[in-house]
């Protein structure tokens, strides 16, 4: 079978560091090759530089041929032929990847009318078209982006994609910014679309899950280079390289185990009834839980199940009903002295960070504001909290965006438990971290539960995480628990705990 | 959407009532006495307490205000008998200064301003939003340095140095351009236009200078965006992703602008017209002010501010037309 | 004040006679060129309104509102010459019982605009028009003497019972007291004819019906009037006016420096316009380069006197030797070129208070120094009254509409030499005038101002200035000046008919009143105008210092 | 959503000055002429003349003219003298600086100071507040405010100093705008999580204020400061120019603007002098202006 796209030394600068070194890779009709890497591996870069979609800065050398054309030499119209007409894109952020003025329908009939040369009544009629082959209905058309979810918006793209029946898909992190199910139901359009149009797909992606449920071959690349390449169940069964190891170690696996129950201590955190209303919208109604002093409690729920409602009303920054008590005393009346008996891990942990501020100043905050520490002392006691996290006093001066990741994270975590809170709350706190950092960050948070033994509700979409590290889960679906208990993974009751669980993506072999 | 509409209603004619109560309040307070120029020479004071009475300013200030107000529902008669003259609705108030009614006076001076306004205006977003977008594509290239010296030049020129430099040099030194001839439109619009084109080019300079900043770094933040790669992906011809895909998107915060300096127009026509001798609004203003002329301030400044809950109330509707995100649901 | 209203005066009317320039200029080319009949006169105003409703006009007899209104009297001047009262509708009056009656009698065959013959119950019309509230503003020097102080007009039905017209030709006016200057008075807007039963409308000025040359064709409010040829007017009946042009044009709210611009440039329709706004020094100086513009330029040989009021009723200031020390303190010519450039354009320093170019004037200098003063006699004066350290904090108030600032400055640095030291307080002009001619009990020290006379009699320099009953209350002596030997002179000479003793009279009281130095005279104001060259017959008389727009005309 | 990189401001001043050639310039001249008007005694002392004095003998006596090219410029009087008063021009256009300056200064700092103060507060306390103030800030674009000072003016006593007078009221009309943007932004802050952690550990707002919200303001403030100096200065010298604004004799570009208007064809020096250093100054503000959002505005990316 010959090459439908071959790359060859591809290499790619931005003026001063190579962001891409000698990759080469090739890509049969009807295949899906996905590349996969961490955060910097030059993975996006490879896509992008294929449709000349880089920024003008980049400077590309080697070579990379499409149905026998050379892509790196075309002419700006040779290449705007290509585009979209020999190789569809789908990009990461579907929100933002639509124009927001125009409707869905008239993108989609644009993506057709640039390639051919029909009526705008026949460019409609095949926009419709196109809309039903990506499951969504034809009333859409007239819809905007922004009154689309995500997944339909992904859908979308996918259909301006495929218009012209493109021999080439090229998809950048296509599931990344979706939730679960809804990953699964684009994994499955791709998927039915590769089956019913033939189309070769390049999936970009970091999520090993998702490379295992839809790719034949993959390439791993790891800092510009190509580290392994080979099918999916050779590489992922006997990964030849190191780091190809390293990086399935580190992702997480669901099973279906019951989680070991533990012997239930005084409660720290206790939910009676607990509703959140935005006006009409009811973000969280009834819900009732409780978590013991040293418990890990998982929340897991999609976008716009209400969990950060929840958070809010438990840390105090959203209004509620119904009785919320944390060490014994009802949230909504907490005094400022008793603050610092919550503590608060956020997702992203830039934001969480005051960009004008040391790493000493955010750590300390909490201390100045809740304790008489000042001077020397505090210094000591920030020192001690760095050390307690693992990072080296050396930052302590340093500003948020000097450090990656991983580190802001630790600094999160370290400010938190600065005042040795009764209540953790941890919103997807390791969501945006690649896998290698997450799986470490998750190994410190465990190590520190069990020697300062707060109580923890622990919030995340990703439910190998939550396996990982909670001791008994609850699932939030549309502001109710519809499940909770520690045998959630291992028999699932309500159907919607179910269908999530179906979705999961597993690296399993 | 009625209710939205009943609110926003009900919010601008607040507003108008504040902004002509403290305008009341402000020049009420100024020594003033518009008597005293229809007391006559010599001024006696029992002439003056007559011309007072007349005029209606014998009563306390407060319910001068609100006959004021109520003047603008069911009109106002000044004195009484043959000699009485009679204000009808909309009476935005009787100038004794100029013996007119101050809603006439407007409506004399508003074709000047409005030419000038306008006229000017339509070169400015025109010529700054095509330099600012050209520029903005051909980022770094000698244009570009030249468009950006230059909008700073145009921010940093007060109106009246330029319009000044604009007059002597073209108007009196070159005889290009005429200088302080308005025509009105009616009566011959090539004389109007060719009267008004220094007064155009001298503002589009200074005000455009403000679009080319904003066209160029909204359009340099537009053509980063996520959807102007998916519309390259997709193959459409760059004219295209300039022309419409960004382009629409750069116009909403040039809308924005635009209002708000249609808006504070009168402001800026105080200096404009007296720069170019114009007899519009600003010039009436000044003079008003120059004056004491209250009903005239009081009925320009009422003006002024419908202009400017005009003028957003324009900017939002128009937002609702190009942003389908702020489109009322 | 003086200063506003002369403002006022200037920018509602314009004016136009003459000739001589400063310098020794001769007649202009353009004036020397005899004006034919016919064409169209542009009048570039300053102004935004002109307002040809006589009651409310204080515009002077040979400028705009003298194109369409008539008068019972009328001004004759002439350069070199005296301005003399002379026969308009009517003849120039007659009394019999030593000026309490005046009796005026008008020509046979007058008519207004719309065909009806103009009478005297037409002028007694105007004149009891003018006393309605509704009609403020304008001149009312007769106001007082016909006695109508509870009179609110006849459009309540009342008529003013002082005013008599036995017949449609006679008017006979019963004063409260003597009054000699009656037919100058006669010559005020007031006196124009108003159809009897007629004007009751706001906008009576806009279509007031005319009994001049011209009427009103049309009225555009800011932008310009037109006016007309009145088929009804008789030149052979009018002695005043010479009606030369077929259309007058008088262009509204034009910007001083473009008129003079545009007037310099001479190119069509300008050339037969001219400007109706002093020339400043700006545009003077300007105007020297360019040898044509030049030629155009009209200045008057004198003009409204600028003085310095000292409050005579406030300490230190209410002692005359006080006073009288600021005679000398004061550096005229450096008043001169802060006011125009030089002394040429600014006109000759002021040593009396009668201005040039009216009856019976006496030239004298009571208080003789060098143009730049005497700072040392001054301050000699001063110890003399017991200031040897001189004096601080004197208040000096201004009309910022007046941009007098450089003046008020030139004064104030003049003053600080003889150890004198003033504050200059700016106000807008009504906080002014409420200041000085309303106030009882004003602050303010000393002031700036100057003085036309509304009409040419000495009565009208020294009365309104100097009279106690002009102080406060609306009147202009804002020197504050009161001496009953004075107003006992003024009354008497009011009263006298003849008026070459009057003039005499006049004199005397001058004076008589500068002996006491209730003010500082600093100069009298040349004004300068400049006009087109198809402009003809542009000349200013000695008096007043505007050039006679009834006499102008346009040259082929 | 993207984090700005964090720069400090002195360090994004330091490489702005090192990399921007137009800012660099604009720096230069902001300090040069902030240097003149804070040294205008000695640099009119060296140059011999007060813009006070009236001196006849610097005027040619036939026209009232400077005498002398350019109006009258020479060792004597650098910039010449005024027609008419024979006052040294450098000592005028100098002093003049010293109102810009001041007036422009201390009205932007009245008018940032309270336009963060208020914007702050509605865009964190939010509800009524937040209603109250983008109501008033409407009501206030409303206005026509060129007129209302030209009313204040007229209001206030003479006796009432008339620099502090401007930057009262030039300061105080400046709000509405610095504070819309100031309200933007603390909406957009306090989405971040490092202010919500602030909230749940108990800080008190002013506390949030202070200690997360002002740090973060410093950039776009400092920007919003640098480009409304020069509204601020041409304000006052509009204001000046049509008659209302510093009260003669004191210097006042904008004054010496108007008044030589009509002297422009036979003395352009003196609209020329003043109207340079109203244009330099305005200028520079504006070019360090630029500058500094370039690298300070988050969401500019207005790079050179």
């Amino acid at each position: 079978m010959s090459a439908l796209l071959s790359v060859e030394n591809l290499s790619v600068d931005f003026g001063s560091s190579p962001a891409v070194s000698e990759v080469s890779f090739s890509l049969a009709a009807g295949e899906v090759l996905a590349v996969v890497g961490e955060s910097g591996s030059g993975k996006t870069v490879t896509a992008m530089s294929l449709l000349g979609l880089l920024p003008p800065t980049a400077s590309v050398s080697g070579r990379a041929v499409l149905n026998g054309r050379e892509l790196y030499s075309l002419s700006p119209s040779e290449l705007r032929e290509v585009r979209g007409n020999e190789a569809g894109m789908v990009f990461q952020e579907p929100m933002s990847a639509l124009n927001p003025v125009f409707t869905i329908g008239s993108q989609i009939v644009e993506a057709v009318r640039v390639h051919r040369a029909v009526s705008r009544a026949e460019a409609r009629s095949r926009a419709l078209e196109l809309l039903k082959l990506v499951g969504l209905p034809p009333e859409r058309f007239k819809a905007y982006p922004h009154e689309m979810s995500g997944g339909q918006l992904q859908r979308v793209v996918i259909a301006m994609a495929v218009a012209n029946e493109p021999s080439l898909l090229i998809a950048d992190e296509p599931t990344t910014a979706l939730d679960v199910t809804v990953q699964a139901e684009v994994l499955g359009l791709l998927r039915d679309l590769r089956d019913r149009l033939g189309v070769a797909i390049l999936l970009i992606t970091h999520d090993m899950g998702v490379v295992a449920d839809l790719a034949d071959r993959v390439v791993v690349m790891n800092a510009g280079r190509v580290v392994e390449t080979g099918p999916v169940r050779q590489v992922f069964g006997q990964p030849a390289q190191e780091y190809t190891r390293t990086l399935l170690d580190s992702v997480l696996r669901l099973d279906s185990r019951e989680l070991a129950a533990r012997t239930a201590e005084e409660p720290v955190l206790e939910l009676s009834d607990v509703s959140v209303t935005y006006g009409k919208f009811r973000a969280v109604s009834s819900v009732s839980l409780e978590i013991g002093r040293g418990e890990t409690l998982g929340l897991v729920g999609e976008s716009g199940s209400g969990k950060s409602s929840l958070a809010g009303a438990i840390t105090g920054l959203t209004r509620y009903t119904g009785r919320l008590v944390v060490a014994g005393k009802e949230v909504s009346q907490l005094r400022k002295a008793d603050r610092g008996r919550i503590g608060l891990v956020f997702q992203d942990p830039l934001s969480s960070l005051n960009p004008r501020a040391t790493i000493a100043r955010s750590i300390a905050q909490p201390l100045v504001l809740h304790t008489s520490l000042r001077g020397r002392e505090l210094a000591a006691k920030v020192d001690s909290l760095l050390d307690a996290v693992q990072l080296s006093p050396a930052l302590r001066d340093r500003y948020p965006h000097e450090l990656s990741g991983g580190q802001r994270q630790r600094v999160g975590i370290a400010r938190v438990i600065a005042l040795d809170p009764d209540l953790l709350i941890a919103d997807e706190p390791t969501s945006a971290l690649d896998v290698t950092v997450q799986a470490r960050v998750l190994d410190l948070f465990r190590s520190l539960q069990r020697e300062l033994r707060f109580a923890c509700l622990f919030i995340s979409h990703d439910l190998a995480v939550v396996q990982h590290l909670a001791d008994r889960v609850a699932v939030l679906h549309r502001g109710v628990v519809v499940e909770e208990g520690t045998s959630v993974f291992a028999a699932p009751r309500d159907p919607y705990t179910q269908r999530l669980l179906a979705s999961a993506l597993t690296v399993s072999v | 959407m009625t209710k939205h509409v009943a609110a926003r209603l009900g919010g601008m004619v607040l507003v108008l009532l504040i902004v002509a109560f403290c305008t009341y309040v402000v020049f009420y307070l100024v020594p003033s006495d518009p008597a005293l120029l229809a007391c006559g020479k010599p001024c006696t004071p029992e002439n003056l307490a007559l011309a007072r009475e007349f005029m209606g300013f014998d009563e306390p200030w407060w319910q001068q205000f609100f006959t004021f107000l109520g003047g603008i529902f069911t009109g106002r008669t000044f004195g009484t008998g043959a000699t009485a003259i009679h204000c009808s609705a909309p009476c935005f108030g009787y100038s004794f200064r100029q013996n007119t009614d101050v809603l006439e006076l407007i409506a004399g001076r508003l074709p000047v301003t409005f030419s000038l306004a306008i006229g000017a205006a339509v070169l400015w977003v025109g010529v700054g939003v095509a330099v600012g977008v050209y520029a903005a594509l051909r980022k770094d290239s000698w244009f570009d340095r030249a468009a950006l010296a230059g909008s700073v030049i145009g921010v940093s020129a007060p109106v009246y140095l330029v319009g000044l430099l604009g007059i002597l040099v073209l108007g009196f030194q070159l005889n290009v351009v005429p200088v302080g001839n308005y025509t009105p439109f009616a009566e011959d619009p090539v004389r109007w236009a060719w009267g008004l084109v220094l007064p155009w080019c001298v503002l589009a300079f200074a005000h455009g200078a403000h679009y080319v900043k904003l066209t160029r770094s909204q359009m340099l933040e537009t053509m980063s965006e996520d959807f102007i790669r998916t519309a390259r992906a997709k193959g459409v011809p760059e004219r295209t992703v300039v022309g419409k895909h960004a382009l629409r998107n750069v116009l909403l915060p040039v809308v924005t602008l635009t209002g708000i300096e249609f808006g504070s127009l009168l402001g800026g026509a105080v200096i404009t017209e007296r720069v170019f001798s114009l007899p519009g609004l600003g010039g009436l203003l000044i003079e008003a002010v120059h004056s004491r002329d209250l009903p005239t301030l009081l009925g320009c400044t009422l003006f002024a501010g419908f202009l400017v809950v005009v003028a957003n109330a324009v900017v939002d509707l128009s937002y609702g037309l190009l942003d389908p995100r702020a489109r009322l649901t | 004040m003086p200063g506003k209203k002369l403002l006022a005066v200037v920018l509602i009317g314009a004016l136009g006679v003459s000739a001589c320039g400063a310098n020794d200029q001769k007649p202009s080319d353009a004036a020397a060129a005899k004006p034919d009949k016919g064409g169209t006169l542009r009048i570039l105003s300053e102004s935004r309104t002109i307002n040809f409703d006589p009651a409310k006009s204080q515009s002077l007899a040979i400028t705009t509102l003298g194109l369409v209104h008539r008068r019972l009297t009328g001004w004759q001047n002439a350069v070199g010459q005296p301005a003399k009262v002379v026969p308009d509708l009517g003849d120039t009056g007659k009394t019999t019982d030593g000026g309490k009656t005046w009796t005026f009698v008008l020509q046979e065959g007058l008519k207004f605009s719309d065909g009806t013959p103009i009478t005297s119950a037409d002028v007694k019309w105007g004149v009891e028009r003018s006393f309605a509230p509704a009609f403020g503003g304008g001149l009312g020097y007769h106001k007082d003497l016909l006695g109508g102080a509870d009179y609110k007009g006849p459009f309540e039905g009342k008529e003013l019972d002082s005013i008599e017209t036995p017949d449609a030709k006679t008017i006979t006016f019963k004063l409260t007291r003597p009054y000699g200057d009656w037919p100058w008075i006669a010559s005020t807007p007031a006196f124009a004819p108003v159809p009897k039963g007629k004007g009751a409308e706001a906008d009576y000025q806009e279509h007031a019906i005319a009994s001049g040359p011209y009427q009103i064709a049309t009225y555009s409010k800011g932008v310009e009037v037109k006016l007309s040829r009145n088929p009804n007017w008789d030149g052979s009946k009018d002695q005043v006016r010479a009606g030369l042009p077929d259309d007058v044009v008088i262009q509204l709210g034009q910007d001083a420096s473009v008129v003079s611009q545009r007037l310099a440039a001479d190119s069509g329709d300008d050339q037969s316009a001219f400007g109706a706004s002093f020339t400043s020094p700006a545009q003077l100086a300007q105007l020297q380069a360019n040898a044509s513009a030049k030629s155009r330029v009209v200045t008057s040989k004198s003009g409204a006197i600028a003085y310095l009021a000292l409050n005579t009723q406030k300490a230190p200031l209410n002692n005359p030797k006080v006073r009288q020390a600021f005679q000398y303190a004061v550096n005229k010519s450096a008043y001169q070129i802060a006011s125009a450039g030089t002394a040429a354009l600014a006109g000759d320093a002021a040593t009396t208070l009668i201005t040039q170019g009216i009856e019976g004037r006496e030239q004298f200098d009571l208080y003789p120094s060098k143009p730049e003063g005497d700072p040392e006699k001054a301050k000699a004066l001063l110890a003399e009254a017991g200031f040897a350290n001189g004096l601080d904090g004197l208040s000096l108030v201004l009309n910022k509409s007046n941009n007098q600032t450089e003046k008020a400055e030139a004064i104030q640095a003049a003053l600080a030499r003889a150890n004198i030291k003033v504050n200059i307080r700016s106000l807008e002009a009504d906080a002014f005038e409420t200041e000085t001619n309303l106030s009882d009990n004003p602050t303010y020290d000393l002031t700036l101002s100057s003085w036309q006379p509304d009409f040419p009699s000495a009565n009208a320099n020294i009365q309104p200035l100097f009279a106690t009953s002009e102080i406060g209350k609306g009147g202009y002596n804002i020197s504050r000046y009161s001496n009953p030997e004075v107003d006992r002179l003024i009354e008497e000479a009011q009263s006298t008919v003849d008026a070459t003793e009057a003039g005499k009279k006049w004199a005397a009281i001058d004076k008589r009143i500068l002996e006491d130095s209730p003010v500082v005279p600093l100069i009298y104001t040349r004004n300068s105008f400049i006009h087109g060259s198809k402009v003809g017959n542009f000349f200013i008389a000695d008096f007043p210092a505007y050039p006679n727009y009834l006499q102008v005309g346009i040259t082929k | 959503m993207s984090t700005p990189v964090a720069r400090s401001v002195p360090a994004a001043i330091r490489s702005v000055l090192a990399r921007d050639r137009w800012a660099l310039a604009g720096t230069v001249t902001v300090v040069v002429i902030g240097l003149v008007a804070i040294f205008a005694n000695v640099l009119t002392a060296i140059e011999g003349h007060d813009p006070y004095t009236y001196d006849a003998t610097a005027l040619d006596p036939n026209t009232g003219l400077p005498a002398g090219s350019f109006g009258g410029v020479s060792a004597e009087h650098w910039f010449g003298v005024e027609p008419l008063t024979g006052r040294d021009l450098f000592a005028i256009v100098v002093h003049g600086a010293r109102t810009s300056f001041l007036i422009g200064l201390l009205a932007t700092l009245v008018s940032i100071g309270l336009g963060v103060l208020v914007g702050a507060a509605a865009g964190y306390l939010g509800g009524w507040i937040d209603r109250v103030i983008t109501w008033s800030a409407d009501v206030f674009l409303g206005f026509p405010y060129l007129v209302f000072m030209i009313a204040l003016g007229a209001v206030v006593p003479a006796e009432f100093p008339r620099a502090l007078l401007l930057i009262v009221v030039i300061g105080f009309f400046g709000w509405p705008s610095t504070a819309r943007i100031v309200r933007a932004q603390v909406l957009t802050l306090k989405e971040r999580n490092f202010v919500k952690a602030a909230r749940v550990l108990g800080a008190s707002p002013w506390q949030v204020f202070r200690t997360e919200l002002l740090p973060n303001l410093w950039g776009p403030v400092l920007v919003m400061a640098t480009l409304s100096v020069p509204g601020k200065i041409g304000l006052e010298a509009a204001l000046s120019f049509l008659g209302v604004g510093v009260l003669p004799p004191t210097p006042s570009w904008g004054r010496s603007i108007s008044a030589a208007i009509d002297w422009v064809s036979v003395d352009p020096a003196y609209l020329f002098f003043p109207g340079l250093a109203l244009f330099a100054v305005t200028w520079g503000f504006n070019a360090l202006g630029d500058g500094l959002r370039d690298a300070l505005d988050p969401r500019s990316v207005t790079r050179r």
